[in-house]
């Protein structure tokens, strides 16, 4: 499995899973990220796996809240309105902290909205859509390679954590194929002593659970929540940095906008035009460390995002307001090009436009 | 050289196929490609239309605007399409099928009549690669050999079109080729 | 030395409920723990709490737990069973938290013939919450929420779960039962034996109704409540058998 | 002789077990427990017949029927 | 109706949508909020009005939408849980752009957590918890009498701007009595021919949708949503300033966590500390305006929560970071007292706290 | 000058349709369509879209609409026809959408006997989404979801919607009916008026499951499609009225 | 006489029309229409009973039967 | 004087009543007020208990953490609430149901036998009138004119309770006046 094949964003993310030992998916069909349901209907049953198509997404979340209870390594995917539907579920997963992965391939909203791809679940997905004050970390892959890297990598980081990944793309990822190297199954293997699986002589019951009656009770576990999501944010922010050491402009973009961003660092740099990319692969947690830094070297920031400016308040809190951040979006399935990019460039360089 | 190809016709005609042994043939020649269709209910009943990127430089977004190349197989596509395609461009007409002319005067067009030539061939559904063969005799984007390596890896599991669909790709090939002389 | 006669079941802890005073939740437990200690089947039971009055089971059953979101058990519980097929996996419901939120996921349990049973606690009221109309009211019952009384017109007739559930094809099991009299329980508890052993044998899905009192929210004594379970309840709730797979088999 | 034994902390005074004796025996306690319930009680047990009605009644598991 | 009564936040609630005409309430009982079905079942059969027991949160927000599509004046309510439920229901109603109003009483989290007051759900709420970026105006009372008040000018506001509303409230003072004053129907009467209520004569079909399958739709759709939502920035921030003038540290809190940090003030005045409190009553639009005019007056400010910290990073987003910015946040139910808040003023003041 | 045997109703704009072809949707647009023509409310009508293949629906109908969430309709056309007691309110759903992730919500409305009408159209697959498997999907039956045909062992059967809800006490009227044939066409019609008048005469919940083709997801042509719907849809789905208000008082 | 009457580009050339016809009056033609389908047509309408079976059985509307 | 008073008992002991019916009172005087109660499983069969606030300054916080005055109808509640009141605060014993000694010496302790008077008085379900008639003659919070006033608002609906209820609260009063002489 270690040849490069050519596969769509959706479908390595599928198969990744199937190569971290991911053996139970629990989803609801909603475009553009159906291939994946779809693609485990077909190799659960070859590998031993549970495939179930819920009833909604509703129940597919709290199905992988009991089989990640129960010990299991689990998945479940969906689009934006159904991601919505699971944010008791998500909240629930985190209150009890089980190990799951959760992906979304964002489309265009609000309510239905369209399916093409968009970026404005950003909020959702990093500041809790949920109710209650919990933390997911949040990957952003940018390539079809990536879908498949982050998606085994968030395996591990669950099971490390006992907390819930999100893998958060787009329908240009999902979408697309490139070509892909499924890597060899890189996760940890992990102890769950916790998992309610049967007694089995064990001499006390394992409990499943995020119900604290007594106020103190639920603010001591809150307090540990913090705690581990003080470590995640100590240890697992990443990113990626492309031209960012001279440049003047540093634009921020995830997924597939960062793509179209470097093309677009590209032209401006043919052009005598200094801009690089900083490109969060951890949206939370946000990686502030490298704003910090180019904050000092850079003139500007300038975020794409493909909504009305989401990931904008954690570049400029990440980089505490000390230079300039401009936003350039796009909504509703709208994609922008590389030369529209150019153009903000451009103008921000050129001094034309006001922050 | 960065190939940036949109392929288009109706849901049935087996464009996204077409994208993807193409992409295919760039990835075995170890080029950054990728491969992305439209997809939603406008599938449904109406038009189909993928775009790929084959290029040796980076391989940056994967969406196409103005494409070095178009493949239009029917009307409809090419009404969507014509105006787009780079300047200097390549334009695959399914003549079979359309017989509206052609406006642009400052793009390469090669009018192929796919679907008779699959017919002849004996399988209408081979119309997309008669196609992608003369897409290939007009662009250059890949090898022939390769592509037929594509075909062949894709279609493992059926060896027995394989023959068939190979004399597609390169009747389509020799008939743009042709009209190069 | 004294032989004891009755005592507490092994699968359940010693220790208090929050019950309130006479409410059949206490007794419905030490059913389902009896009939899991005579199936000797404590170290391998995966049970699924509700969010309700039994939202605490997980304290006074002695076996794995999972507390699910409310409604959700169902999902739950075959996420669980999903990983672990040979695990006797049950759920613990009430009548607000099964029929009315939980709706979808009982009805998708059951047609799938989900390997799971399902201990459904009809207490024609929601209790924890004190005191709500639910799905299972009666006509007519006053509720905080049908203060003059369950309406028809803007309210319709209190949903039949055991008669819906048994139209679909995947359930093995389904009966309604009451705890209200030592003949009645006793007929409780051999449903309940039956759900888990049903269950195991991997014949599908079982639900076992039990009608319970809500003495609490009814305004009602326990004794009273009883009467009034007898003299309301059972009228639109028959008990008996819905649906046996084994007896449908013979 | 069989006898029901009353683990009285843990009555809850809802009397569901004085109803259930076939033979009557059960009466509530006029007094509280530390709970702050009347409790059942058994004044004359000398006629119980260890049928264990009383102990299925009871959603507390408040008693145990022994027989010596 | 113009006499003061002694009522529970919940009930104040209730009884001012009745009096401001919403004669359509939909819900699903959840603890700490659950007195508002309780009344409005009483209520509404009283005035002609509908109340309906919804089989779930989810079922309640859809006949929501219908109710508001339909042209009534409707709302439902819930706590934390219930609204996290509500999510893709509520995106729905942005992205159809219904009036309706949506009362979520917080209590502590994650998961089924406890019922205890908190205030966890601020990035849910002000963020959109739900997909496709979207906003609603999200108003926090701190009061009995704000209860009934801001449900009032709630309907009035999301009428205005076709947009859903949000009453943010907690545990506290949705249980909480005190005297209030219900205020005679003081909403606008607005006409609704965007209604679908029958066409009886009119020429075209009146649609009610958040769909636009074609990607330029969708984001012209988007740009409406958000031109409507930079007029809303405009018009609707709201809040309330308590001895900010003199004020060397301002603290920040919303909700009962406001009325507790004006006890603080109390004893830190009483004390010779400089204190003053910057209510938010619009979490959202966030009332920048005061924060900008504070930071330069000011030397630190001191966020509030009964959360691990949320709103903090829309004060430090409105502040520009020009000053520093403390937390102090309970969780799970448990309630800072106003000594506590107390000893964190002294601890900035006396300047033993780094930021 | 030329008398006009058959056109196209008043209900239904004059615009093509989006749906594949040969698929019934747009013959049951027209019956519906037909019905209102002929029951003259199409000034008092409103209808309800589901999100499925039928969520432009709202682009043919000649009445107002609202487009529900996925599932969700039997919740919107509630909050309609509760605001306008006297419109005639219908929602127009596929079967994933009303069996799927709606399944409690036309449960409840059904068990509410909420006055309404609902055209439940049961293709067995999901069409809008490219042909996954439904909880209509027939055991066997190859669907994107179900590749290898669905196995009766982890997916279950697939549920008869019309049965489980005649069980409930609010619906008036439920049949299943399907358009294969003229005379089931005519059927069909009879029985969505019917639906539609019981609705405005107050009588309760009344529901139309018509059996429909899916050529483009079930990989046939149309004419095949109606084949296999006759030879394996109907025989598990079978046509009838499953309850009637009016024949019960009689 | 009545006969059908075709709005030939509003036909998908799914042919349920042609199995409906009692008559079996109806065939696809071998050319397009502009959407690219083969259409319905009736080559000859003389012997039309005015059924409408065929409009009927038309997802797409796209058959009148006029009567003259 | 700021009036923090926590009012505490078994469910049914009409705790939650007694602390609306003083709210009310301290409103009709015009005082800023709050009532809030503690809410959740545990008031099944467990103990209840509010929290009251009548004062003339700011309304503040509505939470009551060091009471100036608790009122406790169960020994629960005693062992609960006896270390909060604040000091030379008062603390109102029920003692017909707590015979446990108070181990505080810093407040004001009265014993009353409220069950034991309401009982004499013919209803047990007054006991919580005979409690707040004792606590208002320890901290006179309202004046007991308008505490009937408010009482008899509340019970609009049921004028015929109105009577014996005053005597309730007379005869708590009365109790505390003669063991303060
Ligand atoms: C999503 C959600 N909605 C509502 C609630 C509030 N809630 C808790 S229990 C309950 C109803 C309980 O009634 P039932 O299921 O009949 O159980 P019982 O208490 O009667 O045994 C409700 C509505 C919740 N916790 N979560
Ligand atoms: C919450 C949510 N989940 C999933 C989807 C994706 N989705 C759209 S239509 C559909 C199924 C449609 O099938 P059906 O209801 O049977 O209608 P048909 O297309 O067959 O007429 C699904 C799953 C969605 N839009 N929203
Ligand atoms: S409220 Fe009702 S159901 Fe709940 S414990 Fe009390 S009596 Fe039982
Ligand atoms: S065991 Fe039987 S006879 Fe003895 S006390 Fe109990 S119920 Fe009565
Ligand atoms: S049934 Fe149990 S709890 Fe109830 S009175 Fe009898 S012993 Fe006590
Ligand atoms: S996909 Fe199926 S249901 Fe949808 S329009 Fe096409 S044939 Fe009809
Ligand atoms: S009207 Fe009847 S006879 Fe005439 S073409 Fe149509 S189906 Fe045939
Ligand atoms: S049924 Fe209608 S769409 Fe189909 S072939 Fe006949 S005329 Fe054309
Ligand atoms: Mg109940
Ligand atoms: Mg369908």
């Amino acid at each position: 499995m270690s040849e490069k094949v050519l596969m769509k964003g959706n479908e390595a993310i599928a198969e990744a899973a199937v190569a971290a030992g991911c053996r139970h998916y629990f989803g609801y069909p909603i475009t553009p990220q159906t291939e994946i349901p779809e693609y485990m209907s077909k190799r659960m049953p070859q590998v031993g796996g549970v495939f179930l198509q819920a009833e909604s997404e509703v129940a597919a979340i709290n199905m992988v809240y009991g089989a990640a209870g129960a010990g299991a390594r689990v998945m479940t995917s969906s689009s934006s309105p159904g991601i919505s539907l699971k944010q008791e579920g998500i909240s629930y997963t985190a209150g009890a902290e089980l190990p799951c992965l959760i992906v979304n391939i964002m489309r265009g909203g609000p309510g239905l909205g369209g399916i093409q791809p968009a970026q404005s679940d950003y909020f959702q997905a990093t500041k809790g859509g949920g109710h209650g004050g919990y933390r997911n970390i949040v990957l952003a892959p940018n390539s079809v390679q990536e879908m498949a890297d982050l998606t085994m990598l968030g395996f591990s980081l669950a099971d490390q954590y006992r907390n819930p990944v999100m893998l958060l793309g787009d329908g240009v990822i999902g979408q697309m194929m490139e070509p892909v190297e499924i890597k060899e199954n890189n996760t940890r293997a992990v102890e769950k002593p916790w998992a309610a699986v049967g007694m089995h002589g064990r001499a006390k019951p394992n409990i499943i659970n995020s119900l604290y009656l007594k106020a103190n009770e639920l603010e001591d576990h809150n307090n540990r929540l913090q705690k581990k999501y003080a470590l995640m944010r100590g240890n697992e922010m990443r990113w990626e940095e492309i031209h960012t050491q001279d440049a003047e402009l540093i634009l921020v973009a995830y997924g597939i906008t960062a793509r179209i961003a470097q093309s677009a660092i590209d032209i401006a740099r043919e052009n005598g035009k200094k801009a690089g990319l900083l490109r969060p692969i951890s949206l939370w947690p946000f990686p502030e460390p490298p704003f910090v830094r180019l904050a000092k070297t850079a003139t500007a920031f300038l975020t794409l995002e493909l909504s009305a400016g989401q990931m904008i308040e954690d570049v400029r809190l990440a980089t505490r307001d000390a230079k300039p951040v401009y936003f350039y979006g796009r909504t509703g399935g709208m994609i922008m090009s590389p030369m529209e990019i150019y153009q903000e460039i451009t103008k921000i360089l050129d001094g034309k436009e006001g922050k | 050289m960065r190939h940036e190809i949109i392929m288009s016709g109706f849901g049935g005609q087996g464009v996204l196929l077409m994208g993807q042994i193409l992409t295919y043939a760039g990835m075995l020649e170890e080029k950054h490609v990728s491969w992305i269709p439209s997809y939603g209910p406008e599938m449904r009943g109406g038009t189909a239309n993928c775009s790929v990127i084959i290029t040796e430089g980076l391989a940056g977004s994967p969406m196409v605007e103005e494409p070095t190349a178009a493949v239009v197989l029917n009307l409809p596509s090419l009404d969507k399409f014509e105006a787009a395609v780079r300047v200097n461009g390549v334009l695959i007409v399914n003549s079979s099928l359309i017989d509206k002319a052609v406006k642009r005067q400052d793009i390469k067009v090669y009018h192929v009549p796919v679907n008779d030539i699959a017919i002849e061939l004996g399988n209408l559904k081979m119309a997309n690669m008669v196609a992608l063969g003369a897409l290939i005799a007009a662009i250059d984007a890949v090898e022939m050999e390769v592509l037929f390596t594509a075909f062949a890896k894709k279609f493992a599991s059926k060896p027995q079109v394989i023959e068939a669909n190979k004399a597609a790709i390169n009747r389509g090939y020799d008939y743009v080729k042709k009209s190069l002389n | 030395m004294a032989e004891v006669l009755f005592s507490r079941p092994k699968a359940l802890f010693d220790i208090p409920t929050h019950y309130c005073p006479g409410c059949h939740h206490g007794i419905i437990h030490r059913l389902v723990a009896e009939v899991i200690d005579e199936l000797g089947i404590q170290e391998k039971t995966i049970g699924v709490a509700p969010v309700g009055c039994a939202v605490l089971a997980y304290d006074y059953f002695n076996f794995d737990m999972l507390e699910a979101a409310h409604g959700r058990a169902p999902a739950v519980a075959t996420g669980v069973k999903r990983v672990h097929p040979d695990a006797a996996v049950f759920t613990y419901q009430g009548d607000g938290d099964l029929a009315a939120i939980g709706c979808a996921e009982i009805v998708h349990a059951a047609a799938r013939g989900e390997k799971i049973t399902t201990i459904f606690v009809n207490n024609a009221i929601y209790g924890m919450t004190g005191g709500q109309m639910a799905p299972t009211t009666l006509v007519g019952q006053v509720t905080s929420t049908s203060p003059y009384g369950r309406n028809l017109e803007t309210a319709g007739m209190p949903i039949r779960v055991s008669e819906m559930l048994a139209t679909l094809d995947g359930p093995a099991f389904i009966a309604r039962v009451a705890v209200n009299t030592p003949a009645n329980m006793n007929k409780a508890k051999a449903a309940i034996k039956k759900a888990f052993e049903l269950q195991l044998s991997g014949q599908g899905f079982c639900l076992v109704e039990v009608l319970s009192i809500c003495p609490t929210n009814w305004g009602k004594t326990p004794l009273e409540a009883v009467k009034w379970l007898e003299e309301n309840m059972v009228p639109h709730y028959p008990l008996g058998v819905y649906k046996d797979v084994q007896e449908a088999a013979k | 002789m069989p006898k029901p034994i009353f683990f009285q902390e843990r009555c809850k005074g809802c009397a569901l077990c004085t109803g259930a004796c076939p033979k009557q025996l059960l009466v509530m306690s006029t007094t509280f427990n530390g709970k702050g319930y009347n409790f059942s009680t058994c004044p004359d047990d000398s006629e119980c017949v260890g049928c264990c009605l009383c102990a299925r009644a009871c959603p507390d598991i408040v008693i145990e029927i022994h027989k010596e």
